[in-house]
């Protein structure tokens, strides 16, 4: 239990910012305003809003926005980011093709 | 599904991960490195500037010289180092599953080492993902790895030392750099870094932040403007640069990605610079056989990582059974003592955050320096390392505690003294006999050591100055002396230029100047 | 933009580098062999790699250690090809990628 | 200690659609979840699949009537975009004994009045045409289709908190306690939650928390894991699936892949704590898709994650009251294919509580269906 886990905690309004329609996650296109807006939906864990608006789900796997997403949800959420685990770290470490993953040659020459 | 077997599966042949497989593969293990890169080194090879720290930290040696010397140590202990080699997961019981060409292979190793680094940490800004903005390692990497230039005029985002050493190697590569801002009020990195720059003539605007990248298909121009204490923007304060590149170096995170999905217990450490794994003082994380080494436990310098990365080897080595207890105590006693030195000074981990004031000698820090990148010319006579007196001797302008002493060693007719402290303030020896060798000038990483003559007769001064810059002015060419804010105070004519192999690409310029500018002139700009 | 033929470190690069030509987005452009192909062109003063697929906005070079994904371009008819990472060979076909397609949105 | 109308234990989409439909009707729900995570278990690791076709005649009711009036206006009824997509799915079949598991599956579905009917490899592929030669038959149900189970979970998750269904993350629960002969208290690591109802929705950890009552259910857990591709051209709209099970999946608005399969070593995989992939799995899911679909062998894997399931014996769920333990409900053990009817779940068990006869027939769903094999049974 922490201070995050009751959902129906108040964590105030959402207000509307200037620079809601900055890009937060270069690959899927997510702004600053969606995550804010998804936090007051009730959305208040890294993988809540990866999962539901994708920032963080392409290319990348969050190698660039995963720091800011997290600084903007601790701001929204008033607490602090180390409080928010960040997103399950996922295999593969960098986009496979399909071919390649079917292809466990039997030997190497190491 | 075939399994390959190894001792020791190393993930990441930057200088941690080399370092870590030269301490297995001596005692005797099977070691196979994995990188995904092209070619070895990790980020060393960007690295064309002198290094910091003793002779054992290889100080005043560049960066890609040191790469060379670690790679060639590695061939020598017999460390197989498998490049264009990416580690796609760290799966159950040590399992390592790696893509190497158009198929994925398997590997177990008894134990494995993750050293997998760092990435950039970035800012939001109007217009950061234009085409023209990239990190300062992206500029780094373009320019010193494939010798492409980044940008013709370029606004550096971030005081760090990557953002200093980077501006100061995007000059070198004969780029523009319009200005170095940070929202900070203070400079991160260090002095000496900074200084060498400005004193090129490149403005830095601390308290300043990026408020719009202009452009429409790729940057054109860049405003910026001051913040207050709380970041915010102060109307008024926009000033507008004509710029086609923007590198932002606002800090380091570690890659911690495998090590998290392997299990491993992590932490949100600000100190380390993120996710790190919890680990005890030689890299063993909380699951047993798996160790990490530099950056990707901690943000720290190159040369802290690969004693790190000898301390995992050495922890691991003794975790199968390669050498015992008592061998590896030895052994750990010795590198740790070696990065204790280098985590000592103003900018050590512990000190981070701390706003220090004054020198370890109780010599109040130049502000100037702090705030403007450049020590002024009032402040610049309470240290240690500048004095004057009758013929030629060293000015030594290193003004933080540093863990860094090269300048003591260059020197054997004992002008210059640090003592066994590696942090003090080097001192200029007023009472020795300086032979003009200019040893000191070419080794300091800082490029901080100027050799002066206050007097030389005719009523001039020389100064001779570091020079890592193309065209080399040869001696006769006129043009304007700069003072350390970079803005030209007198008329300058080189008078001798010296280039040695022991100077390992540092010109040595002499000038001579009207002598009452023996001690602001300090950097040439031909006409 | 352009080469750096002289280093003051570094001295005289890719000397030894064979040149090989290759296509972009159709028209001959020259690189060296093997250098990454995101290397080649930045030096040609390419600037745009791509255009993102909901507001179609450029991008380029962003980050060039194989990291950031920004610089992918459709190589050889693959798209999401990461041209920072990708070794150049002659005769390639290195196309401006619009989403995930190398034809322009209106096209598409 | 709170006290609600209901307490449901598990955030899934069961759990989170229960507590939708609770609350609509007017119910205080609390739900708690033992993760921090909404969504974290099986919900957020399927394929996403919404079909009718290959499921036991026990629960096709749910499916049907799911896909008849739920799923069609579920974005509109919860205010988020489901991604859903009725454009029907091909079970494929590659070999004569593939067409018969189909056509047994297709029979039976048939005579619940479900329109699903075997076609031949030729229209499999007038169908989609990026099927490779190797399909010679499949099982076609036009009504059948696919969501993002992502968003499904959240949304029903965000709706129902929107109604004021309160959420407790982090709350592992240790027991459910009897007062006076019916079940009305939860008990977790720190608290005591209170409730009229219990509903038990928490997929594998259902068994040990319902054991605390007396009750056992006969589950095991299996590990399934899913990949996801970087996006890709529109290719398809259908639910594909095999007789072999080897992939399942479809392509999603977004263009990527989500693509689940198995191994054939599911039942036997270590539990080290953490839901971790297996190294082969993904090699395994691939070399199955590209002899399907030989098109996607350039596609690039960019995630691939592992969840438990909660397999029945008889692999079809309980949903049912429980006589013994008057106030409890189950709603488990859907051996990973819970996603699909998971809004007919929820409705159901809204009626069960509101003591309303339920929409469809759950009458195979009981939990006391589980007899030793020398057993008669009625």
């Amino acid at each position: 239990m922490s201070e995050l886990s009751n959902r129906s905690k108040d964590i105030g309004e959402f207000v509307p910012m200037p620079d809601d329609d900055m890009i937060v996650c270069r690959c899927e296109e997510v702004t600053k305003g969606e995550i804010r807006k998804a936090v007051h939906e009730g959305l208040w864990t890294i993988a809540e809003i990866r999962r539901y608006l994708r920032c963080g789900m392409g290319l990348c796997q969050g190698q660039t926005c995963a720091k800011l997403v997290k600084g903007i949800v601790a701001r929204e959420l008033k607490c602090s980011p180390a409080l928010l685990e960040p997103a399950t770290s996922r295999a593969p470490m960098r986009p496979t093709e399909m071919h390649v993953f079917a292809d466990e040659t039997e030997e190497t020459d190491l | 599904m075939k399994i390959e077997r190894f001792d020791l599966i190393i993930v990441g042949a930057g200088p941690s991960g080399l370092s870590a497989a030269i301490e297995a593969a001596k005692r005797g293990m099977k070691v196979v490195v994995f990188d995904e890169n092209a070619r070895p080194g990790g980020q060393l090879f960007k690295q064309i500037h002198k290094f910091f720290g003793s002779k054992e930290h290889k100080a005043k040696i560049r960066g890609f010289h040191i790469g060379e010397q670690l790679l060639q140590e590695a061939r020598d202990a017999g460390v197989k180092v498998e490049l264009n080699a990416t580690v796609v997961g760290l799966y159950q019981d040590r399992e390592v599953v790696v893509r190497m060409g158009e198929e994925v292979h398997h590997f177990k190793g008894d134990a494995v080492i993750i050293a997998t680094g760092a990435s950039e940490n970035m800012v939001l800004f109007d217009g950061w993902n234009l085409p023209g903005v990239m990190g300062a390692g992206a500029a780094q990497t373009l320019m010193n790895l494939y010798g492409v230039k980044p940008g013709e005029k370029v606004l550096m985002l971030g005081s760090g030392n990557v953002g200093l050493v980077v501006s100061f190697q995007l000059l070198q590569a004969g780029c523009d750099v319009v200005a170095l801002v940070d929202a900070a009020p203070k400079i991160g990195g260090y002095g000496v870094h900074a200084a060498k720059v400005a004193r090129t003539g490149v403005p830095f605007y601390l308290s300043h932040t990026i408020k719009k990248v202009e452009g429409t298909d790729h940057v054109t121009g860049v405003t910026i403007a001051q913040v207050d204490n709380h970041f915010q923007f102060i109307e008024g304060t926009e000033k507008h640069f004509d710029v086609d590149t923007v590198c932002v170096a606002v800090g380091l995170s570690p890659m911690s990605q495998l090590l998290k999905m392997a299990g491993c217990e992590m932490e949100d450490n600000p100190k380390r610079g993120g996710q790190v794994p919890i680990i005890d003082d030689y890299g063993k994380t909380s699951v047993p056989g798996i160790f990490s080494a530099g950056d990707v436990s901690g943000i720290e310098e190159a040369s802290s990582a690969m004693i790190e990365g000898r301390m995992a080897g050495v922890a691991a080595a003794e975790y199968l059974g390669f050498m015992t207890a008592d061998e590896k105590k030895t052994e750990l006693d010795k590198l740790s003592t070696s990065l204790e030195s280098l985590r000592q000074g103003m900018f050590a981990p512990k000190n981070r955050g701390k706003n220090i004031t004054e020198t370890e000698e109780g010599i109040p820090i130049s502000t100037n320096l702090l705030s403007k990148g450049f020590v002024a010319d009032d402040e610049i006579e309470r240290y240690p390392g500048v004095i004057h007196k009758a013929g030629i001797h060293p000015v030594i302008e290193c003004t933080q505690n540093i863990p860094c002493n090269p300048c003591q060693d260059a020197c054997n007719q004992g002008c210059i003294s640090i003592g066994d402290n590696i942090t003090a303030l080097p001192i200029s020896v007023k009472d020795s006999k300086c032979i003009n060798c200019g040893m000191c000038v070419a080794s300091c990483p800082g490029q901080a050591i100027f050799l002066v003559d206050e007097d030389t007769g005719d009523g001039k001064a020389s100064i001779t100055l570091p020079y890592e810059f193309l065209p080399l002015p040869e001696v006769g060419a006129k043009g304007k002396a700069l003072s350390r804010k970079g803005e030209p105070v007198c008329d300058a004519e080189v008078v001798k230029v010296r280039s040695s192999k022991a100077f390992d690409n540092t010109s040595l310029l002499t000038i001579s100047v009207p002598k009452e500018y023996a001690m602001k002139a300090r950097f040439f700009k031909a006409e | 933009m352009g080469r750096i033929s002289q280093h003051p470190i570094l001295g005289v690069q890719n000397e030894e580098k064979k040149i090989v030509t290759f296509k972009y987005d159709g028209k001959d452009m020259q690189g060296y062999e093997g250098e990454p192909i995101a290397a080649a062109l930045k030096a040609n003063g390419v600037m745009v790699h791509r255009y993102t697929m909901k507001q179609h906005k450029p991008r380029g070079i962003f980050c060039a250690i194989g990291r950031c994904t920004d610089c992918v371009m459709v190589v050889d008819g693959e798209p999401n090809v990461r041209t920072c990472m990708t070794p150049l060979k002659e005769g390639m076909d290195v196309r401006t990628q619009y989403g995930v397609s190398d034809k322009p949105f209106d096209q598409q | 200690m709170m006290t609600s109308d209901v307490i449901i234990i598990g955030a899934g989409i069961i759990g989170n659609a229960c507590a939708y439909y609770l609350a609509k009707k007017g119910y205080k729900v609390t739900v708690l979840e033992k993760s921090d995570i909404i969504g974290n278990g099986g919900s957020s690791r399927n394929g996403g699949g919404v079909r009718q076709s290959g499921r036991d005649p026990r629960e096709l009711p749910l499916a049907m009537y799911g896909i008849e009036n739920l799923w069609p206006n579920l974005s509109e009824e919860l205010g988020y975009d489901v991604e859903y997509h009725k454009k029907g799915n091909l079970r494929l079949g590659k070999t004569e004994a593939h067409l018969k598991t189909l056509k047994k599956l297709a029979d039976s579905a048939s005579a619940c009045g479900l329109d699903v009917r075997m076609i031949d490899g030729d229209e499999v592929r007038q169908i989609n045409p990026y099927l490779s030669k190797e399909v010679i038959g499949a099982s076609w149900c036009p009504t059948d289709g696919h969501a993002n189970p992502l968003k499904a979970t959240l949304a029903y998750y965000m709706a129902a908190r929107r109604l004021g269904a309160t959420f407790i993350t982090g709350e592992d629960v240790k027991c459910i306690k009897k007062i006076r002969g019916k079940a009305r208290q939860v008990i977790t690591q720190t608290d005591t939650y209170e409730g009229d109802y219990i509903v038990l929705a928490a997929g594998m950890a259902s068994r040990a928390i319902a054991g605390t009552v007396g009750i056992d259910i006969p589950m095991v857990q299996k590990l399934i894991e899913a990949l996801v591709t970087e996006a890709e051209p529109k290719m398809f709209e259908q639910m594909l699936g095999t007789a072999e099970a080897d992939f399942y999946g479809h392509q999603t608005d977004h263009g990527s892949f989500v693509i689940g399969g198995s191994t054939g070593f599911e039942l036997y995989k270590k539990d080290n704590g953490t839901p971790m992939n297996y190294s082969d799995t993904v090699p395994c899911i691939c070399r199955g898709i590209i002899r399907y679909i030989p098109m996607l062998k350039d596609a690039k894997i960019v995630r691939a994650w592992a969840g438990w399931s909660d397999n029945m014996k008889d692999g079809v769920p309980v949903i049912d009251t429980v006589s013994e333990v008057p106030g409890l409900v189950l709603a488990c053990g859907f051996t990973g294919h819970g996603f699909g009817i998971a809004p007919g779940v929820g409705t159901v068990v809204s009626q069960l509580i509101a003591g309303e006869e339920p929409v469809c027939d759950i009458s195979g769903l009981k939990y006391d269906r589980f007899y030793a094999k020398d057993i008669k049974t009625a």
